[in-house]
């Protein structure tokens, strides 16, 4: 074991055991000061199919799920099967007795789990045979998951003591076994804690607090993985006065819906994922063209059409900034890690309330799942803006001009028709080709409203430059951090703000020889856009419906510029 | 708000049905307004897209908002605009084949929600806009440029349609009668919950069916409309079914559900009991 | 008057006679072998509002409508002020001086048209007026119009004769006012008639013929402008055993029902305009997944949402080659004259049947409305291309490999579930890696077979280029030619193939220093996807919803030469 | 075909009504071909989005034709299908979400039309494949991940809905009842039109409601499900209605047109009268 981090996967049959054991995992080690970040994959079902959740611990931020395992707990020989390669050289394997036996080998042991827990009187203490075979494998201090266990089940409640009492026996068999067994890890440094109050919480939660932090008011979404439980968080916790929230019909309903909303003067939002996104292309349009505030979430899966509905793909770029019909640029922001899911989402709603239109956030599977301790958002530091309201007379010329003005709310003065027709200053519909022009200009010249210099760079001096964007970003800073360690002469560069892109950073990236984009694509789509704007970028992409590896990437990225040095490749 | 700018170039063909249909809305927002103490700001018109949606843009006298977006959404947009302000008075105009055909999918979700709009149906049996193609109530048989040879699909009964799918106010209403066509519409804004008046409201254009609605003594035509009966018990499902299968379109209120709690209603009485937690609290429950 | 080329412009309220006036021009004129074309313009209405229509007759081909006006017939006042100011020097304006009077000047006569026609005892014959006041104009050789006229009502019906004798009689009363008027444009020149028998015809009409001639065997569409006239065509004449057309309740619908006979063994088509397009985002993406054979016409209009429904733009590129979520590229053939509606339809269903999936090809609101004369197509020429279709047994693995495979036809052997969820061979759902990355190479190798290297080149040996696309070409052309009159040092490309691209040409294109694109969009739509190809490609855009005139964009190409040439601007 | 390929790895859950449905549709075909004397490959099986829809994958024996597209488009993808070639016999399966929320838009079409495909149904009251949402027939009040404090909306009556559609065949069965449900999606398949079979179809997970349905003597729980009375007149649409009015859920044959002429009859009809001209004479109408 990398004594500074630990990687620990459960795989077996789906069902809700392993991701509890791996949120049980992450839980007790962020709580004594560890930094954690978990990952679940399933199929597309809801009972049974091959599953697996891991957590990895690290005594630093931890920025991807980790490439290689340092312990695998399989639950049967199909998992066993699927996962042994991952674990690495030294690493070991758990694994359940009760369901296969295997060879004696160096790397494997069996423990026959749920006889164990059955043996402590409570059967549901499997998930605890499993921690405490685990704590034992990487030197945990004693007292961390006991004192989990026991401020958990301390709920006031009858049976309390005696559930407690089970559970920890059931770590010590764990530990015991694992002791038998002869492995062990060596010991995990102790953590330097992050500073300040820190929560453990998985993208889908981070977007919806964020939304709801920046004033969200309406919220209208039909489920879809893996975008359902940001409409399901929002059901339960976008309340107060005048806040409305709905599953609606289908995702044409949702468009429209929170396009009504935010013509009638709310903040409004809606979840989905492709399928729900191209469904809502029409209507995206309509609120580009008669300049509505709100904003879309799209968490993508691996597409096309149904596609995988439950893998990570970032292929959702393209459709996104171009989702309609005739010309319209429909301002994106992709978050990439979970706290970017927070200010990710309040800095959408701003950007929609600032330039009177739609705007997507692109977010992923793996970011929706992931459980991760960032630091506790700051309330009193989110910027909400607000959009410019009419406050005038009757008679008002909503648009007039080419550029933002302020927007009429039913109820108060400027009556005006918004209009999805090419309109006149009041709102009529016409023809007329200068208001084409004039219109179309005002459309596009509020985006410069969004150019705002937001984005992460260093050595920027270099001549080749990596930039990420949305869920790769963990695992390419890790690529590059690594290169950085070997002294690679390499720049960095990084935004959530993909279209408008922060003017300043198109500049830089024009300037580069080669700029290298990871993302989970086959087209290539970030780099296709970058090209277009006149940048010399090149894709390093995966479509295998999984996240990058830090590895898979370090290769990938040396073995590019090494050829672009040698002049062999070009665009 | 003055209106007639030089640049809107839309007109009605002579006799559309549809200015009947906007004299009516105009006269029942007024008296809306009126009955209310509120101010014009607070009507809300939703348009879908043929001739009838038009209307947002004909409108005379002092302007409400509007909202005037794309082909058979006007529903769903309605949906967000009443629940994001249930204060405003929304009103959706729109065509058979907005409403009914491209938009059909939208009606019933309004209707089990009981959303508290009112929805003024223009329906003339036919597209009007894209020029003369048949829509879901252009009858069986009928010729048009899209059913050379007639037309292969049995009409839709509108009515019955909405009182299935549980629309809380029913009524039907004929462009050419406008005084009590004005009376349907203010009803239907009153009616707390989902409300459609279905106005038979022709196209002199492409189905020109005056003859044929009011009868023509010359012609031996006799009218297809007819006075819902007095004897006719509005509250009562089964009764309103039957007056539907009766020949003939019947011209009044078909049906009113006696005790209609519109969404806006559920969703307060709904978020009053819930135990609702700040954001704070959201937040400290993730805490570590 | 050029006196091998003149344009007439019929200007009023909206309504069937302008368009009559200009069509039976174009007819006349063509008949006796001159090239003609017609353009109409009109507000998003039945009846009224401003409409112009218009012919351009010439001694050689015509490529566009005519930047200036030989002759306007101005119906009433607002028509006058509209378009009187691009009557040409020397040019002609014919008022209704029923309407208005003007004062006199060195242009305009008036003409108490109805009066004339009611004269005549046919208040209908306004039309033959105005026409023999033009005819005197030009100096039409005298027996054209009567003749014609003659001709087009013997129908062997009581009344012909009298309505011949009316009509001639109107050309004449027209011809007499003219000539008190002074006016007179000098001769036209004899036309030199094209080769072979000649259809006058507009683009909508072109595209169903062409389809019909490559086998189209099912037709689902939902009207829209200005598409509709597309799938009016086809319900009264796709006709015959096995043949299906219909009028669908949405384009959700009709794309759904195409697909559905795309899968069922039948060549399926649907038409609309960008707001359809829009709707069918998923179910494009869903033929592209599930690889089945189908083929959307998008007619483009004004964009975004609702925009312009009747006038032209070419802002739907984008959007047509990546219409949905996740990696798609689909097929894109834009058609740029009356005679590539026909050979560009049949392409486009050759194409759907050989690489099993959806294509899409763009028209636009100028080529659907415009009459032209075109050579009579040879049926027996047309190139028909059927998919391979699976003849063995059962047990089929149809989703094996990564190339195109002979697809099962309902009905025969070789059943497997068509899936728009990630597949095994035989169409079950799987997530696994491997076969996503092979899927999505399958999907993305099989437009190799689109790849043919079709396209118009001149003077490539020089290092800027024009390249053009859709009904910009005619324009664009005759900018071209006039260019080429002055010895300018330009290459010339032209493709209907937009995506993918013809390699060969793609690869001349990137060895150019600067290829300009004229196009009728904001965004600079194609020039966008050439430089994400490694073009320097620059365009020359409007977005006024009128198409571009040649005099413009000779001017616009000639200045960005110039400053090319200056070195002062870069992409 | 042969089966079971070891890549696909969807399961239902244990108990769910699903099994009950494939079994019945699979003994359906199969008696279907039989009668018609017509080989496997002449079934299409066109499935949506849902737990419903991967019934198409766990067919089991001799596989028919699969189409399994996106959410809510079973039925215009069938109409296409079944327009290409009227030989087929096309069967829509389809959940309660994906047939009557995102999808409803499409039976009234297809109804009018009269489109002779056979659409089963698989109802469970809820979202399953997402994890348990509302669907449009949860009742009022149930509270899911979506209505956590209870749902809001009416819940849809169906079998009443597709008789007003104008649905010419409505039946309605229980995935526990293979048997009678084998039988329904039999004759929904020899009726020459558009037929409904829509069948409770229990969710273990998510909206376990055998108890309800079957009755439990041990928890006092009446049964909500019986026999269509032997003395209904499926062929009148008022006994439909009214059997509708009674309490519980009736199984059986609901509702069949006598005189039903599906869409590819009513087509040829047209056809063959309409004057068709070839291509050659098409252009001809060009020639200058
Ligand atoms: C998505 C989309 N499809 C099609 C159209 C074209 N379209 C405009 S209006 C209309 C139908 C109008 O018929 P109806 O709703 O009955 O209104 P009417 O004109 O008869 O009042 C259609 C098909 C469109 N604008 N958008
Ligand atoms: C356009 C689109 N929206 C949403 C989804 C997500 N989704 C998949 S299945 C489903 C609902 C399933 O419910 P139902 O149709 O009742 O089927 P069941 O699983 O209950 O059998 C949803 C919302 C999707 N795949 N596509
Ligand atoms: S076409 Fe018909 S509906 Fe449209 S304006 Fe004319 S008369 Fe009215
Ligand atoms: S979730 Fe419900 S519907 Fe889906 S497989 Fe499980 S029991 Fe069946
Ligand atoms: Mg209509
Ligand atoms: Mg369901």
């Amino acid at each position: 074991m990398r004594n500074t981090d630990f990687v620990v996967r459960f795989a077996g049959e789906g069902g809700g055991g392993l991701v509890t054991s791996a949120e049980l995992l992450a839980q007790v080690t962020s709580q004594v000061g560890y930094h954690v970040k978990t990952f679940v994959t399933f199929p597309s079902q809801i009972m049974g199919g091959p599953t697996f959740a891991q957590a990895r611990i690290s005594t630093s931020p931890v920025l991807s799920y980790g490439d290689q395992l340092d312990v695998l707990v399989a639950l049967d020989r199909e998992a066993y099967n699927t996962h042994q390669s991952e674990v690495r050289d030294g690493g070991v394997i758990i694994y359940n007795a009760e369901d296969f036996q295997l060879e004696e080998d160096e790397k494997s042991f069996g423990m026959r789990i749920d006889e164990l827990a059955k043996s402590t009187g409570n059967p549901r203490a499997a998930n605890m045979v499993m921690l405490g075979a685990i704590a034992y494998l990487v030197n945990m201090p004693e007292h961390y998951l006991p004192e989990y266990v026991t401020k958990r089940f301390s709920r006031g409640r009858p049976g309390d003591e005696e559930i407690i009492k089970g559970n920890i026996m059931a770590l010590s068999l764990g530990a015991e076994e694992a002791k038998k067994s002869g492995f062990s890890l060596g010991a995990l440094e102790d953590p330097t804690p992050p500073s300040g109050e820190q929560l453990l919480i998985k993208g889908n939660d981070a977007l919806a607090i964020g939304a709801i932090a920046a004033g969200l008011d309406v919220f209208v979404g039909y489920p879809i993985s893996p975008a359902t439980t940001v409409l399901v968080y929002m059901e339960r916790n976008l309340t107060g006065p005048g806040k409305f929230v709905y599953q609606a019909s289908s995702e044409i309903e949702s468009i429209n819906a929170i396009l009504g909303a935010g013509f009638a003067g709310k903040k409004s939002m809606t979840s989905t994922a492709g399928p729900g996104l191209s469904l809502m292309s029409e209507g995206i349009g309509l609120a580009w063209m008669a300049e509505i505030p709100t904003v879309i979430i799209d968490v993508q899966r691996g597409g096309p059409a149904t596609g995988l509905p439950t893998k990570v793909e970032q292929s959702d770029l393209l459709v996104a900034i171009h989702p309609a019909h005739g010309d319209v640029s429909i301002p994106v922001i992709a978050v990439g890690t979970v706290e970017e899911c927070f200010t990710g989402a309040a800095l959408a709603l701003n950007w929609a309330e600032r330039y009177q239109g739609p705007v997507i956030i692109l977010s992923d599977h793996g970011l929706s799942e992931q459980a991760q301790n960032i630091p506790k958002p700051d309330l009193s530091k989110v910027i909400v803006e607000n959009r410019k309201v009419y406050t005038g007379n009757n008679g008002y010329e909503r648009y007039d001009g080419v550029d933002v003005s302020p927007m009429p709310v039913p109820g108060g003065p400027g009556a005006y028709i918004a209009n999805g027709s090419e309109h006149d200053p009041i709102g009529d519909t016409t023809h007329l080709p200068n208001r084409h022009v004039d219109m179309t200009h005002r459309r596009f010249n509020k985006l410069d409203l969004l150019k705002d210099d937001n984005y992460e760079r260093e050595n920027q001096d270099e001549s080749i430059a990596i930039m990420t964007w949305g869920g790769s970003k963990g695992p390419t800073r890790e690529a590059y951090d690594i290169m950085m360690g070997e002294n690679q002469k390499i720049g960095w560069y990084y935004t959530m703000q993909l279209n408008p892109l922060p003017p300043q950073l198109l500049e830089e990236l024009k300037s580069k020889e080669l700029v290298l984009i990871p993302e989970l694509n086959y087209l290539g789509q970030f780099a296709m856009l970058l090209r277009a704007k006149g940048v010399n970028a090149e894709s390093i992409t995966q479509y295998t419906g999984t996240p990058f590896k830090v590895g898979d990437l370090v290769t990938r990225i040396k073995d590019r510029i090494a050829s672009h040095k040698k002049g062999l490749v070009n665009v | 708000m003055s209106k007639k700018n030089p640049e809107y170039d839309f007109k009605w063909c002579p006799g559309c049905g549809d200015f009947g249909v906007k004299r009516a809305l105009e006269m029942a927002v007024q008296q809306r307004n009126v009955e209310l103490e509120m101010p014009m700001a607070n009507t809300v018109v939703v348009a879908g897209i043929g001739c009838s949606g038009n209307i947002v843009h004909l409108y005379d006298g002092e302007q409400p908002f509007g909202l005037h977006g794309i082909h058979g959404r006007s529903l769903p947009i309605s949906f967000g605009v009443k629940m994001a302000n249930p204060d405003l008075n929304v009103v959706v105009v729109s065509g058979d084949g907005d409403f009914l055909s491209i938009g059909g999918e939208h009606i019933a979700p309004m209707a089990q929600r009981n959303l508290n709009v009112t929805a003024v149906v223009m329906d003339n049996g036919v597209y009007g806009l894209t020029k003369g193609q048949s829509s879901p109530t252009t009858d069986l048989g009928v010729i048009t440029p899209t059913t050379p040879f007639g037309k292969l699909e049995n009409s839709l009964n509108p009515l019955e349609l909405y009182l299935t799918l549980g629309v809380s106010f029913v009524a039907s209403g004929f462009s050419s009668k406008i005084k009590e066509l004005t009376n349907l519409i203010n009803q239907g804004m009153k009616h707390p919950g989902f409300s459609v008046v279905h106005v038979q409201s022709p196209c002199t254009t492409y189905n020109d069916t005056y003859d044929l609605l009011k009868g023509n003594a010359k012609k031996g035509i006799d009218a297809t409309v007819h006075d819902v009966p007095e004897s006719h018990d509005p509250s009562s499902k089964q009764a309103a079914y039957n007056l539907l299968q009766e020949e003939g379109i019947p011209l009044g209120v078909i049906y009113q559900r006696d005790e209609s709690d519109p969404l806006d209603q559920r969703f307060n009485v709904m978020r009053e009991k819930a135990n609702a937690r700040d954001l704070d609290r959201q937040i400290a429950a993730f805490q570590i």
